[in-house]
């Protein structure tokens, strides 16, 4: 067991620290789910990209730096206490990019990746459908083949789909098998939403930003170079990598770290006496903070050693999103009048409440996780 | 021992509850959000009409007379339909103590926050301080726009001169508000209730209605538990308001330290079981959620009301 | 609304206070739980019963006052402030005689209740069995008919049977109908441990009492004298007083008041700064205390109003269930250290912490209960 | 950064873990409640042999020389099985500051509590206090027994007459005996959910396992979850211990609040799990749960360890 660093983790922490202390924006960005907010964004995301901190843990050719699972973590922990902005990009670069990396082509790499990174491409994820929220394997959405043109002729409706109303691409699982049922028959596509076949209405979230999008799909084209993995197996292809190394990029400790930092400020700025009572569940968020930290660093060690990560994620996807709740309802508890507030200095909290409370829905509600923890990780019957 | 409601005080509720029906519907809600004052004019004027506004002003001043028992489920209804209105501000703190006229508005600040609801476009604005009671016309004073996470319910910071009233009636006047708080946020998870009932009967995942899956339906139990133990303590403090119980202030801070927690526990319940079709503006259910974290906020929270009852209860601590 | 008690109510209070006060057991007896304590509970039974206190709210003619709910709430008050034993003789004057009041004989009153105030006969349930737990309807001891002896015979098992060892009698269902199934074909019987057929062996508690029994049968005797209501409707008989006004004598406030003040009396004994973040717990409690009298005011007078109550009483036995649980864990973490000790002037704590986590488990989990309430009060599908 | 254990680690704790399945069955800590000294001799002596109580000692003092890290998932082994024995008192406070001879045992008490386990079978009874740490021969001193809820766990209030050894090793050895307990309820855990796991597969009702239910599947994963973000602060804090960190003491508090907390989880979802069964003692349930109780509330709980972080995090408070 070594808890330390390594001379050139912490060479590149001091690097990094530097740089966002010197190019973090003062003041914060306008929220990155409007369209003015994402292009304020977009150009902070090439900013990253340019001193090569957008993607630190991809490859150089495609504009990372090759760095290990450790330095990402410095990279995040770094990252969200500087106050840095939200990462606009991040549904391409977290969850697609992983994808392809395992199931993409070289071509398709190629093609993709760095054009991703740099914020000229930019990805929203095509999973929920009215009827297929929760139940992910009731998609009816279609892709139709298209042998005349080589490809795949879509129709159906995407829907809660972050900022797809400002992004350029989507990717996502269609129906190619008709005869085919539940988990299969489904294909993994990447589409481009700048064409005549579909359309983008923008859905007004919780906290007032235009967040969401539905994507209907009229014929829409996919050619064939821009199927991921094989036809009819996109299930697979999806899962494949839900349960990867990556998949703790979701919502890494360094963010909700940085909240717990931010909530003992907020307690220190109070009257001292002001909320003894909450002394104990400011104390056990802190605690919280920091055992997701570590039990993060076990799992990597447990990676870079060369296992893998299973159902756990699913418990480590219902700690983060209840702790972000917690974290938020006490900050309210501390500002009490001022709690409501959507202008302000503690305006910030309302807004993080919000997001957070999003946090137990989306990527799979709390209670199918809590299923999955109960049935794969305790070995619960299913039914 | 009697606890219930009369016949007249029953007939009262149905009366108030059926205009509120037709005029402060969900729509006029969300109207209101985008409209200049937040308001809803056509459910405040036939609130005037009948007396509602003035039910606990003295019939020598023009009032009905009433006490805060006949009121406490108008102001549960008016709470059920998330009223964009100072109901509570001008019926329970204005209108008993005469500091507006019969047919006005007002708005209302406590010590702890100078954040004042609609103040600019109400007739009175009415400050509750340590030391006193201050009563202004809403023309002389200074308002600054903040914005609430409720849209319909537009704030202000207000800075006011100092011209005490009658500070005697600072306790009696914060008691009353908080009490009308309370009961809002009792008629707010009703609605959030029921509107996450109906919705989880409808809406299919795994070919099945989610509210089959005993985790919907365990979270939605427990919030009604919540709001069925809250209930009586709200009635329970009117009735201690309408008597000048020496327990009021006790009786009103654990009405509201309940109906609080029972609104966060349907409101957390009601998004979790909805989905993300709740987590859009587009479905009603964010109307009444945020309603009810902006009154749960104001008039100090459940922690702050227990900390209060922890001061008398646990005497030699802190 | 009039939340005052009557004149002769407070003298009712005044009086029995004065009682108790002078009455009361000190130091406390043993726990009515063994043998031996089981022994001097029955004798303060009888001194109840003498003072027309052991049942109240009963009739003159059986012993009682015949005294209103509110009487008998404030009984209830009064009694659990005091520092009064627990009532070993509960689940026949509390579970029993509300059901022998509304489908017993003239002749089964006559003869069993008075018997059962008086402690001459103690009453055990006899509703559990090793395969019928939160599945009540999974009973499947027999009671065939047997006409030459006028009246059936039992065979099979209950068990979880509490204070089965000492009690004298059992009340409980039985299959006469072997043809049907589930709720049918259920018979109420009300049946004489003391008899060749039976076998009764005492299963030691979590708390150390023997305060369990297993009850087997085997062509053990009930006269048809003892069935009550009707042959195999006992389903119905059992269920139909469960929602009555009497469905709230379980677990009355007056128990819950009794403990939140002496959880103020422990907090108040400490350091009093000793902890500072237990304060908000502690006066949740006290106020989840009151909350439960003030909806139990408000259901008693809906009672005498001519109302009745229904599945709301589920919302009833989840919430004392679980606040005698959190009474009971605050007074633990108080404290600290010595929270683990059974004896000394602190182990009615850890030993009423063991009590309390019956609570939700008995007489239907708060697991079935939350169904009920999701169901039946809020209108969700079954299915 | 290496969070993880080596295999020398790794086959000392497989080792242990062995010999303890075969020495410390439920039946021999069943055993143990009603014999004499409410221990269990053949576990007891086959650690001796292996050396596991002297892992921390010295090499030069005839120890094994190991430090935290080595021997932190024995301890949690020893709490799986519920061993009822001094292990944590005679291996992480005595044998590592020579406070006992090599193959004795060691009784402790803390400043805040004068209650010592299993001291009238201990060869010393070492006490913590804010001044210093002292030891003494076990014949010399005077017990009381008191009762532990956990029937093998043996209580005796012990007066210790003052004879201070090494005031700078309080902070250390009392370090070292929260980290053990801590462990020690981890161990609890995983032993409680198995249990309860194993049950609801083949308990059924209404004529399914009770294991598909998602009230009981969600109760499991709940305490499960716990379990999982309360290990890894634990064997951080042994790293800290054998490193000697300057935040040694906030690491061990935060490993026995989290532990104590996932204890008292598991605890709590297991029994309901196994709804009346669990409530008897026939049933081996109650083994780990009271032990779990007690561990929790000794050396700390999880409030006080709380506390404890708070008063380093809210500098400015209190």
């Amino acid at each position: 067991m070594d808890l330390s660093f390594s001379p050139a983790e912490e060479a590149f922490r001091t690097e990094l620290r530097a740089w966002l202390a010197a190019n973090v924006p003062s003041p914060s960005l306008p929220s990155g789910d409007t369209a003015e907010g994402f292009a304020l964004h977009l150009e902070w995301e090439r900013k990253l990209f340019a001193a090569r901190y957008a993607v630190v843990s991809w490859p150089e050719e495609f504009g990372g730096r090759d760095a290990s699972l450790w330095e990402w973590l410095i990279f995040e922990e770094e990252y969200w206490l500087a106050g840095a902005p939200q990462r606009v990009t991040q549904n391409g670069i977290f969850l697609l990019a992983p994808t392809i990396f395992e199931f993409g082509t070289s071509a398709q790499q190629h093609a993709i990746l760095q054009k991703m990174a740099c914020g000229e491409q930019t990805w929203c994820q095509g999973w929920s459908e009215p009827n297929a929220g929760s139940d992910l394997a009731g998609i009816s959405s279609t892709a139709t083949r298209d042998d005349a043109d080589d490809g795949w002729r879509l129709n159906g409706q995407k829907t809660w789909t972050t900022r797809g109303a400002f992004c350029t691409h989507l990717f996502g699982l269609f129906r190619t098998d008709p005869s085919a049922e539940r988990h299969n028959g489904m294909t993994y596509l990447l589409v481009d939403l700048d064409q005549p076949g579909i359309t983008v209405r923008g859905v007004e979230r919780l906290d007032g930003d235009e967040g969401f999008a539905e994507v209907f799909f009229d014929d829409a084209f996919v050619p064939d170079s821009m199927v991921l993995g094989e036809v009819n197996k996109g299930w697979g292809v999806a899962m494949a990598t839900t349960g990867s190394e990556r998949g703790l990029t979701l919502r890494s400790p360094g963010r909700f770290l940085a909240t717990a930092h931010k909530l003992i400020d907020l307690a220190q700025q109070l009257p001292h006496d002001a909320t003894p009572e909450l002394r104990d569940r400011i104390t056990q968020a802190w605690i919280d903070a920091q055992a997701y930290r570590w039990q993060t660093f076990w799992t990597v060690t447990k990676l870079v050693e060369g296992g893998h990560t299973g159902p756990e994620s699913s418990m480590v996807k219902v700690f983060w999103s209840e702790l972000d709740v917690e974290l938020h309802e006490i900050a309210l508890d501390l500002l009490g009048p001022h709690a409501e507030l959507v202008d302000g200095e503690f305006a910030h909290w309302m807004k993080g409440y919000q997001f957070a409370l999003s946090g137990p829905i989306y990527a799979g509600t709390n209670e199918i996780q809590r299923n999955v923890i109960a049935e794969r990780v305790l070995g619960l019957p299913r039914k | 021992m009697k606890f219930s409601f009369t016949d007249d005080q029953d007939a009262f509720h149905d009366a108030v509850r059926d205009l509120l029906a037709q005029r402060c519907t969900a729509a006029k809600v969300r109207a209101a959000w985008s409209n200049r004052t937040g308001r809803t004019p056509d459910a405040w004027s036939a609130l005037s009409e009948m007396g509602v506004l003035d039910a606990l002003r003295p019939e020598s001043d023009g009032g009905l007379g009433l006490n805060e028992v006949d009121v406490i489920r108008i102001l549960e209804a008016t709470g059920r339909v998330a009223l964009p209105e100072p109901i509570v501000e001008t019926m329970m703190v204005a209108a008993p103590l005469n500091l507006a006229s019969v047919g006005q508005s007002a708005s209302v600040t406590i010590p702890e926050s100078p954040l004042a609801p609609w103040a600019n476009s109400t007739d009175v604005v009415i400050s509750l301080a340590a030391d006193g009671l201050r009563a202004h016309a809403a023309a002389a004073i200074t308002c600054t726009s903040r914005g609430s996470v409720d849209g319909a319910r537009r704030l202000f910071q207000v800075a006011l001169d100092d011209v005490a009233v009658a500070s005697t009636h600072v306790a009696i006047a914060f008691r009353r508000g908080v009490l009308g708080y309370a009961a809002q946020l009792c008629g707010l998870s009703d609605t959030m209730l029921a509107l996450t009932v109906e919705y989880a009967k409808e809406r299919k995942q795994f070919g099945v209605p989610i509210g089959t899956f005993q985790a919907v339906k365990h979270q939605l139990a427990n919030a009604r538990i919540k709001l069925e133990f809250a209930r009586p303590l709200v009635y329970r403090a009117a009735m201690s308001l309408a008597t000048n119980d020496p327990a009021a202030s006790m009786h009103t801070s654990m009405a509201k330290a309940v109906a609080g927690d029972a609104a966060m526990a349907s409101a957390k319940a009601s998004l979790q079981c909805h989905g993300a079709i709740g987590y859009t503006t587009e479905h009603d259910l964010h109307l009444y959620m945020k309603r009810a974290w902006a009154l749960n906020a104001a008039w100090g929270d459940a922690a702050w009301h227990r900390r209060r009852i922890s001061n008398v209860l646990l005497s030699d601590a802190q």
